[in-house]
């Protein structure tokens, strides 16, 4: 390890090697689930899941819950099926239905919060920060990476297809409701668990920006996935020690290189033969 | 002045944010070999949902002592404990009677008992912002000081003793000011000072906080309103680092004029920064309430 | 292609369908049955109902009235379904090749971790097919209006279906293919034993070619059975004139 | 005036009247821009337009320019224009593309702001509420009000083709993409003033959610446009006066409103004929 | 319809017209020219790039070279382009109806605040031109394929337009409706002097009714000239094969 702290003198650090440890499990995570998150014209979704965070630890005090992960958890999946059930039956856009969601959760949570106290203590949960990752949490970490990459072998293509075109999937005997629902599931939890590590900004950031990034230029699902995950870890590594010496937050570092890798592949575009 | 570039000191002194650095300051002046860094600079309101920056975790990496606030201002405080097990933890508030937070003050007047359960566990953490209390705050942190560093004792104590006298003038020239203004009704629109006014004889008659999470609801508006113009209450006080709208509302409706109180949590620093703060603060309230 | 179908799909029964949508009926009491290894033509003027039809056989819309697939044994039997739509809408920037979409379809093998040689073999020949090979390592939002058509015709004839399904398949389709893609609907039909329908506005090809045909009209069935007595009936002069 | 408090006591104080006020101008202005938002995808359009006005801000103090709103205003038009170039480059989703340039302009303002301070006193800009509208502010309302409404009629014939077919309405003579720039243009001027009278949760939800309860069920554009102003007024009123009532936040309850707006319609839809 | 046309356009020149996207060449040194009066057939096999003209024509897609419409004394002019796309995909949710999407077409007023009674007159008129009077009130998502082509005819013909640019409009429509848009192409060309290009694989047809027919094999104009020349070509036989 000696050499390693020679070469970045910011890993001297045990806040900089949990951090890294983290966003390198974190970011492939975030990198497979995107593409289809984007493809499916999600890229609020898990803006919304956050900002209703709050509204399930509300709920779950109100209703004399004292568990206030699990609250969180349970109203994140709740919404994630509303949205969904509402999405397929296709009289709005997924934008549109994830913003009236959206809206209506925080909206309860607001109305809950201005009638009674006592939620201060939890709303700590919510400002998660890549800099305080523990030892312990670098497990469950670890847990949902595989978990993740797991299912992604089995649920890619149907979700692909499902993607391209709904009815044609279904006729190929693909139950598309129950992908839906297994997929917006696996992303609700990830989201909803990785919120307390890493906070919502870079969360839904890491969710769209590499995905959108890797779509600019890709010609295939080979492409673009090897790309999203790829920009998701180089602009993830790069933004911590970025952030470390420039004394900037960390996840506004690591959006901003995702953002610029965006505006990268966009420019080039054209010229790589992609639209 | 972070903690890479000093060369090593013999102990590293942090302080979670400004008010406790103005404190810690005046009770480590002296002492060879102390070092005081001074986390959340860039942050000019309160911690309340503070999200550590990587300055702050290279001052935690090399310290050896956090001097905090505590009753539940730096929500991190548990992350870091876990992250540094080793890092000697100094809570300047511990062992005070702490006050409720007064965010939902407003049962309270209706008299309302069956609300009582919504009040658990939400403490008002902003105890420094009263002479009082940070007296007990500077002995807090002497105390412990000596517990981490007992071969500089003697500089410690004679340190806070200097100081503490000047805290109880300051405590005189208070109690002087607000002295006209016992038992007066002050409105305001953030929690931070009803510690001062508890502790010097005039009492919260009203609250009125909003922030991103927080938006009053128009009966409590109206009753807050009500309220103002039965008890002919003529000043509202607004804090510096909070915006100032809904005040600007209600005084249009009442006529009670806003003035401009300060939290104390960032500004130039200096020994007498906080004292000069704290008078500022006794005489905006005094010249206030002067009917 | 040598699947055997002597076990599968006999027969799919439709009774008294109809079909519900934005409070208009659009289709009612439609009742005939396809039979395997025939060439089922569904005709009739824009708006009568064909495309709603189609979907409905697909469970791709609620309906009321029964569907049966039945096997040789009687029993029902689920049916494994080839369907090309009329028009499909979908997201062209997409980033999806072509060999993506029939890999997908074809095997159960990740494609985002690259398509294996073999299935690449597979994908080749069936666009061969169709006569549309140029198109494999396009994505698939890059593709005119007929070689979209052929690639959903390779998608809908891997692995061979019980019932291939057609919604007006051949309308972009350029003047070669045209005599290419009717030579292997026949051809389908008479090997593998395979129930089709298909929705045309080609008469004359439908004439000569369909074992069965069925006019809609207005929701409603108009006519059905063989071409020729069905291009005899009133029901048909009125819809599409006097003509043909 | 006397009967009026007498049957609403809640019209006996000024600030229920200047908020009634402002809602009865701001619903129409919402309802109106919200029939084209939804129908351009533009859901989160105003929401990244608001979490960024602070971006807007930081920026302004880091060159110097002492003009807070102003600068937010540059920004928000800067933002809006970018994000429509983008998307009329065709390469993503609508959403997508709100998504990354409201993640990017979020990150760059937190990057700003964690490097030097003095921000915080202009971060209240953004909390608006609409318990504390202004006489004046009442007025720069009713400007807004009659200049959206005015533009509507020249621009809405062309902005709902456009969101038809865009080749269609421009192979009819119609610059789509000038159209576009003046609605986007229009949209973020307008939230980016109302935000700070009526904060940006409000704001957003006032944009989406009466359009696309309005959407559910309407079947051309006139009932679209009548259904969208009439919700948002009918859930504005409703919503204040319930908060008084029931003692909670205003904009929570206007939007829950909405929300339950959103849901009736949508479970009547099948029954009115819509979808 | 009682548009001068006199005054108006005259000539369409399009001179050494490429097309480059996605890496690759699309069109390459096109050049021909439109006169008015007259109907210019597209013809050639999928993906020879025929859409891709149109588009380039519409100026909806960057192009390299010249496309000049002139009038009758020389100068340059803008034209009224009236179009009809291959295949429409739109947001089949949106709240529009098929009277609000003409009428907003049609005329200035705007149609949020309703159609009025002159308005939704022309618009029936219109409908009734193309077939297709019922389908006023339904929303444009609820369309039939076939209703859908004949909806966007008609608003191509209205106001009538100096160029009418046809992408196989009539591949969806049945039987009797295509004899009627058959007529009504020609009855346009006769009467208005208006210059109409159309894509079609209807080779019958094209021989039978175009004044000139382009060819376009692979990006490039493979034969062009009158219907009976081109036909008699090499090419020509090369790209469709022997019949015909
Ligand atoms: N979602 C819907 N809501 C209401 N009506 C609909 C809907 N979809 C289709 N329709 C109507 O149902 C009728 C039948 O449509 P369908 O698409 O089945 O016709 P079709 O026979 O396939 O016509 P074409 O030959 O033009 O393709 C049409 O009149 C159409 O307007
Ligand atoms: N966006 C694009 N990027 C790259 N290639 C494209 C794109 N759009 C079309 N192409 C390719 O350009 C060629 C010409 O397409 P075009 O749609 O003009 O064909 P077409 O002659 O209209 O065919 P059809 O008769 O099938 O409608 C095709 O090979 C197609 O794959
Ligand atoms: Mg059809
Ligand atoms: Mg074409
Ligand atoms: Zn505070």
């Amino acid at each position: 390890m000696e050499w390693i702290a020679q070469l970045f003198p910011a890993l001297r650090y045990d806040f900089m090697q949990n951090a890294l440890l983290a966003v390198v499990m974190i970011a492939p995570v975030m990198g497979l689930l995107g593409t289809m998150a984007v493809n499916s014209r999600m890229a609020f979704f898990s803006d919304a899941l956050g900002h209703s965070a709050l509204t399930g630890i509300a709920l779950g005090v109100a209703l004399g819950i004292d568990q206030p992960v699990i609250c969180m958890l349970a109203f994140g999946l709740f919404l994630a099926l509303v949205i969904t059930r509402i999405k397929n039956a296709n009289t709005q856009s997924a934008d549109t239905i994830i913003a009236v969601c959206s809206a209506g959760a925080m909206a309860l949570g607001l109305a809950i919060l201005s009638r009674g106290g006592g939620f201060a203590k939890y709303s700590q949960i919510l400002v998660g920060d890549i800099l305080s990752v523990s030892p312990s949490d670098l497990l469950s970490l670890l847990v949902v990476l595989v978990a993740v990459v797991g299912l992604w072998f089995y649920l890619s293509n149907a979700l692909m297809l499902i993607s391209v075109n709904r009815p044609l999937a279904a006729s190929r005997g693909i139950p598309a409701a129950v992908y839906e629902y297994v997929f917006v599931g696996v992303v609700a939890v990830a989201v909803m668990l990785a919120i307390q590590w890493i906070g919502i900004l870079l969360i839904n950031a890491l969710l769209i920006l590499p995905a959108a990034a890797a779509r600019n230029i890709a010609r295939n699902m080979r492409q673009y996935h090897l790309l999203s995950v790829g920009i998701a870890l180089v602009c993830c590594v790069g933004g911590l020690f970025l952030a470390f010496e420039m004394d900037i937050a960390a996840g506004a570092a690591i959006v901003m290189l995702c953002a610029l890798a965006f505006a990268a592949t966009y420019l080039v575009r054209g010229r790589l033969g992609g639209r | 002045s972070t903690g890479e570039e000093t060369p090593r000191a013999r102990l590293q002194v942090v302080a979670s944010f400004y008010p406790m650095a103005l404190l810690t300051e005046r009770v480590i002046e002296g002492v060879p070999g102390v070092a005081l860094h001074t986390m959340a600079q860039m942050n000019t309101g309160c911690l309340h949902d503070y999200q550590l920056q990587p300055r702050d975790m290279k001052i935690l990496e090399n310290a050896d002592v956090l001097v905090y606030n505590g009753a539940g201002m730096e929500g991190f405080i548990g992350r870091v404990a876990a992250l540094r097990p080793g890092l000697k933890l100094i809570e300047a508030s511990a062992g005070q009677a702490l006050l409720e937070s007064a965010a939902h003050e407003h049962e309270h007047e209706d008299g309302h008992e069956a609300h009582e359960e919504h009040h658990h566990g939400d403490a008002n953490a902003h105890l420094w912002l009263s002479p009082k209390r940070a007296m007990a705050q500077v002995e807090n942190i002497r105390d412990e000081l000596i517990a981490a560093d007992p071969e500089y004792a003697q500089v410690y104590r004679e340190n806070a003793q200097a100081f503490l006298q000047e805290l109880e003038q300051l405590d005189g020239q208070v109690a002087t000011l607000l002295a006209p203004c016992q038992g007066q009704g002050v409105v305001t629109f953030h929690e931070g000072f009803t510690y001062l006014l508890e502790d010097y004889g005039l009492y919260q008659a009203g609250l009125l906080q909003t922030d991103d999470e927080n938006a009053p609801s128009p009966r409590y508006m109206a009753e807050l309103i009500d309220h103002i113009r039965q008890e002919g209450i003529a000043a509202l006080f607004c804090e510096k680092q909070y915006s100032t709208r809904l005040a600007e509302a209600i005084s249009r409706e009442t006529g009670a004029k806003i003035y401009t109180l300060d939290t104390i949590v960032s500004g130039p620093g200096g020994r007498d920064a906080y004292a000069n703060a704290v008078l500022q603060n006794a005489q905006t309230i005094s010249e206030a309430l002067k009917k | 292609m040598n699947h055997n179908h002597q076990q599968g799909l006999c027969e799919i029964k439709i009774k008294e369908l109809s079909v519900k949508k934005g409070g208009r009926q659009l289709l009612s009491g439609i009742s005939f049955a396809l039979d395997c290894g025939q060439l089922t033509a569904l005709i009739g003027p824009n708006g009568a109902g064909k495309t709603t039809l189609l979907r409905a056989l697909l469970g791709d819309l609620p309906y009321r009235g029964r569907i049966d697939y039945v096997r040789y044994d009687g029993r029902p039997s689920r049916a494994q379904i080839g369907y090309v739509p009329q028009l499909l809408e979908f997201d062209r920037s997409a980033p999806v090749s072509v060999l993506d979409f029939l890999a997908a379809g074809y095997t159960g093998f990740p494609v985002f971790l690259g398509v294996p040689q073999k299935v690449r073999a597979q994908v080749e020949q069936a666009l061969g097919q169709v006569g549309c090979p140029q198109a494999i390592d396009r994505r698939m939002g890059e593709l005119s209006g007929g070689e979209l058509q052929r690639v959903l015709l390779a998608m809908a004839l891997n692995p061979l279906p019980d019932l291939l399904a057609l919604d007006e398949p051949f309308s972009g389709i350029d003047q070669r293919g045209l005599k290419d893609f009717y030579a292997l609907v026949a051809h389908l039909r008479d090997s593998y034993h395979m129930s089709i329908v298909l929705v045309s506005h080609d008469l004359q090809w439908v004439r000569e070619q369909a074992d069965q045909v069925v006019l809609l009209e207005g929701g409603r069935v108009a006519a059905a059975g063989a071409p020729e007595a069905v291009f005899g009936t009133p029901a048909f002069r009125q819809a599409f004139g006097e003509g043909e």
